[in-house]
């Protein structure tokens, strides 16, 4: 059994002995093994040409490894927490995304973002920064939520040609875990994942949620067949037809992410739904996710903030019985 | 620049005060640790051990209507300039009655009531946010200053650039601190930078440029005060780099491994406690009964912040909900 | 008659002479007035002090403002040009939104932000990036479409307690006209206005897209007393009730606006509205926004790119007759 | 350092070269704003004129695998790399045959076939970029190296400050020039900075500084010569500062009001073209034919890509909808 974040160093190591233009920049990540420790030994096995600790630069080392990709080599940047992105948001937004649709060069850059609260982080390290990052054409943005996921969508990232932003949600590193054969696989970008089928109600979710998600459905009766749970696993392109054909099954939807409510990636979803599959719709479209306000500190406000089992089970027992 | 204040200058009183807080400040770090380990707190600590001498030599020259934007490692100048450790426990132990309200941790933290500016995680972010306190006080033509710290680190970020160029260009009255510890996290200021120095970074914004010693509270003192005297004379800001030893690892959770015996006995030998207590002996500015009382004294402070700290409420989950939007 | 832009500077120099805590910051403002002239005379009347030329430095500046408001002063940062706020994005998102919920220290700065396309730009000097925004607790974000609103807006932001983010559109800068007697009054933050009342179709949209939702309306057939256009005129906090009673009325629902479609503030208005008013829905509820693409610079690429009266009209009348 | 190279060193070849490409540089911004005054241009038009010196005198000495990452008014450093004529007039009218196809317009513009790189409008974002292009070409063992231009404004960004940084740290072979006209649009540089010159503000980074008369192509040559020498070794970054004059306003749009007379009246004194020739005439390097004749052939040059420009076909709307991602 491996953990989801020993999934996510396998698919680093792996692509690097299989690409030497692969290569990773961030701070702590060499001698320090970075701070969670998911490229540890990595110095010792590729050297300081490889894995490059920088200064506290966000915007710099992300223009650099920006540069580095329109060469055609392969950097994978790692933030320290998703939250630190904001310092690089113009390299991001207006460089990495936008410059192959201009200028017609391949950006292939990996930008790994540590995500998501449950450890008392506060508002600066428990970030969910997605909604920042999908209304921008040219990026690609993948979450996975499984120990398989985490490996497949990272190599799959790494050998897109596109900047891709991958979102690791912390609070899995070390609770979820598999068995992984050393398989060099890749899971596609832009392909979601039935994880529960069921004709009653939809659920969609990816990252730490679709893990509350399945808690959710033990404290629903009869939810048994009735509630398909889809995992998006990619946000950016998001898999439109799993999603549709979901929801023309079941007639009802929940929406389910970390990350706060308004301006969230569920009101992309709720929108996409509302208007092609409308006909087929028996009820409302909620949404469960975190109230806007930043991220508290405090265990009782944390959990109070972070979306929980109770919450789903409760909207979608509502929505079951609508 | 730099050079040492002597001991008569400051004054015995001042350097009573000084020893008192580097103590606070070095006993409540010893005991929080403690508390940590003992796993009564839900987020990590972030200490200042070995560097005291940075925020108490100059936040101790300030006035009540001064302002400063400490770092995470300045804990002594948040107990200067009035907040007390119950204050600081209840804020690492998240309670309702902490300064942040349970909404942030650690030293995330400030007063507004006690001029004591916050920062936010991103490193560096800060500095223009206390040109921006200073503009409001010089426009005010209030004759007051503002205090800056900040780390090496901070000091590759652009917002430090850009902060510092406007804090130059417009002459504001803000002293910034550089609290170079030799190490950002794990990565030692060679690996940050291909000068010297970080002084050496900041020599060209135009503004007076320091590097003193960040473990001899005098010579802090004595660079902090030029520094202050030029800001609220109205001839703008200086930078002053305070080279000290971060005497633990980057966080709670970081052994150090990283980081050389040499470097933990160098700072050991500077630590800059006992070297106040020298020369305030030297001086027969202190007695050992003084000591020991001071001592006694800070223990009792610090034990019942403590448990003060832990009975304090905690927030209950709605009240998460409030205060986003002012009125 | 005054335009677009003169209800800014009015705004401005009204506030700034009412108020002394009020002062400008930004690129090119004093001496030379503004890229677009907003600030023109501003210099001679208010002084270097309160009218500050800065270098190319936006989160610095923006840092600065933050900490002017801390003090109770009232900065408005004009960036030249919106697209150049990603350059600030850290500031805006972590010390200016989150502060008073933190710290429980108000910061009333008020962001001027140029945007939108309809001049040939390109990809750097035509965005809508409001979506990068509303997602952020702590701001609070306003876009006027009318000469009265420009004003009345601006004026609510400044005397405002929090950061708010002003969205002013430069292709209505010169292009709408008005009467405004020299009044000191106010547009609440919160408030759309039903431009055209309806019981057919709900029209929401804000900014440059309002005229085109109306100049939509001639070319359709019976669109009189039929279609509803509502300006948001805020966006953050959304005005629930207006929208939801016009919804709840007309069963319909188009949203327009400029900025590119995934992510976009429309996602949440479908969210809310296909939770909120499931029930009323008589029709799936559409979308037109700019395609997910940069804005291209090229005239007819850029013409393509720009939602336009057609493109409203046709939406429109295939809801009308759904 | 920046001491002026002698005619004979450079050499009677590229000097006349240098002075083809500054006399097109300057010629082809003159045509294309009387086609922009005409109204034919959907955007605005930004120039270099006075500025000639800085781009040719540097990148006239690249080598085909060499990069280069030229500011906005760097013109004449696009033609020196193969960019033609008429193809940045096919970019100046948004034409589908433009490097850029349409989407981004005036000298927004790249060719990563001629090792051209881009830059987005924010100012500074290529100076780490640039360094990461650098980075690549020192990782695979290719002595290719890399300039960077950017204006005196953009050196106020927190971008500039980090990469700079970075490159100095990784010893990247990468040249950085300030191509310092005084202004970064209305704004002139003592409002910028409280420093005298950008070489100052530069000089923070472990990498040689140097300043030099950007008017005058033989200082930069020689400036840039030892620098790009230093690159290539192996030695890591320097940083130029070219001190030249906009003798425009900031874009076609502007007509510079704030720019006292006295500035353009000292940047026509220093007007590279003239001095180059001079200097030509002075060692008989140049005779008045061969001047006539080559300005003969750019005004041919210029035409003919003016017209390519103007009957290029434009894009149709549906063609923006391609290519965000690469395959
Ligand atoms: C922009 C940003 N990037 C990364 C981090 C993560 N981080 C927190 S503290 C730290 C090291 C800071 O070093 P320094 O500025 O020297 O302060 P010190 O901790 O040594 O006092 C880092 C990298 C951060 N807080 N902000
Ligand atoms: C981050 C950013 N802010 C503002 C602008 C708007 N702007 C475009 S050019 C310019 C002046 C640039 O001055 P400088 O860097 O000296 O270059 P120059 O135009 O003088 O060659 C400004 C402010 C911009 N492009 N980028
Ligand atoms: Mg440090
Ligand atoms: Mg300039």
């Amino acid at each position: 059994m491996i953990t989801y974040l020993e999934a996510i160093s396998q698919a680093l190591r792996e692509e690097m002995r299989r690409d030497s233009d692969v290569f990773l920049l961030g701070e702590d990540i060499g001698n320090f093994g970075g701070a969670f420790k998911v490229t540890e030994g990595f110095l010792e096995e590729f050297g300081a040409e490889r894995v490059i600790d920088t200064p506290i630069a966000e915007a710099g080392f992300t223009g650099m490894a920006v540069g580095a990709a329109m060469m055609g080599m392969r950097p994978v940047v790692e933030y320290q927490f998703s939250d630190f992105m904001s310092c690089a948001f113009d390299q991001i937004t207006n460089f990495a995304a936008k410059t192959h649709y201009r200028f017609g060069v391949p950006v292939p850059v990996v930008f790994r973002a540590p995500t998501g609260g449950g450890f008392n982080g506060g508002p600066f390290h428990s970030g969910c920064l997605e909604s920042y990052f999908v209304h921008t054409a040219g990026l690609k943005i993948v979450a996975p939520a499984t120990v398989y996921d985490a490996k497949g969508l990272l190599k799959a990232a790494i050998r897109d040609n596109n900047p891709v932003l991958y979102l690791e949600h912390k609070h899995l590193y070390r609770r979820v875990k598999a068995e992984l054969n050393g398989d060099d696989y890749v899971v596609p970008i832009g392909e979601a994942a039935v994880r529960t089928e069921g004709d009653r109600l939809t659920v969609l979710t990816y990252g730490a949620m679709l893990h509350v998600c399945l808690d959710a459905l033990e404290s629903i009766p009869g939810a048994d067949g009735a509630v398909e749970v889809i995992d998006l696993r990619t946000l950016v392109p998001v898999d439109r037809e799993t999603v549709l054909a979901s929801v023309k099954k079941t007639g009802k939807v929940l929406i389910v992410h970390e990350a706060a409510k308004t301006g969230g990636f569920a009101g992309e979803l709720a929108a996409i739904i509302a208007d092609e599959a409308f006909e087929f719709l028996d009820g409302p479209i909620r949404r469960v996710t975190a109230p806007d306000i930043p991220v508290p500190f405090s265990p009782p406000l944390e959990d109070f903030y972070l979306p929980g089992v109770d919450d789903v089970a409760a909207a979608a027992r509502q929505l079951l019985e609508f | 620049m730099g050079d040492v204040s002597t001991v008569e200058e400051v004054g015995r009183d001042t350097l009573h005060r000084m020893l008192y807080y580097m103590k606070l400040h070095r006993a409540y770090e010893d005991r929080i640790e403690v508390v940590y380990r003992q796993g009564k707190l839900a987020g990590p600590v972030f200490v200042g051990r070995g560097q005291e001498a940075v925020g108490v030599g100059s936040a101790i020259q300030l006035g009540k209507d001064d302002f400063i934007f400490p770092s995470h490692r300045d804990l002594g100048a948040f107990f200067i300039r009035g907040m007390t450790p119950e204050a600081v426990s209840l804020q690492y132990f998240g309670r309702r009655d902490g300064p942040m309200r349970g909404r942030d941790g650690n030293t995330h933290m400030g007063d507004w009531s006690l001029n004591i500016g916050i920062f936010v995680s991103q490193m560096a972010d800060t500095v223009p946010v206390a040109a921006g306190v200073a503009f409001a006080l010089k426009q005010r033509g209030q004759n007051n200053i503002v205090l800056c710290y900040n780390g090496d680190g901070a000091t590759s970020r652009g917002d430090w650039h850009e902060g510092l160029n406007l804090a130059a260009i417009m002459q504001l009255p803000v002293v910034y601190f550089c609290v170079n510890n030799q190490y950002a996290y794990s990565t030692p200021v060679d690996k940050q930078m291909a000068v010297e120095c970080v002084a050496e970074r900041a020599s060209g914004y135009g503004m007076p440029v320091d590097t003193v010693d960040g473990n001899d509270v005098l010579a802090v003192y004595a660079s902090a005060k030029a520094a202050i005297e030029r800001a609220r004379s109205g001839a703008g800001p200086s930078f002053i780099e305070c080279v000290t030893y971060r005497m633990t690892g980057h966080g709670s959770h970081d052994d150090a491994r990283y980081v050389p015996e040499q470097f933990f006995e160098e700072g050991r030998e500077r630590d800059p406690i006992p070297r106040l207590i020298a020369a305030l002996q030297a001086h027969d500015m202190v007695t050992a009964a003084e000591i020991a009382h001071m001592d006694a004294r800070i223990t009792l402070e610090v034990e019942d912040a403590m448990q003060k700290g832990e009975e304090g409420a905690l927030p209950e989950g709605p009240e998460a909900l409030t205060g986003v939007y002012a009125e």
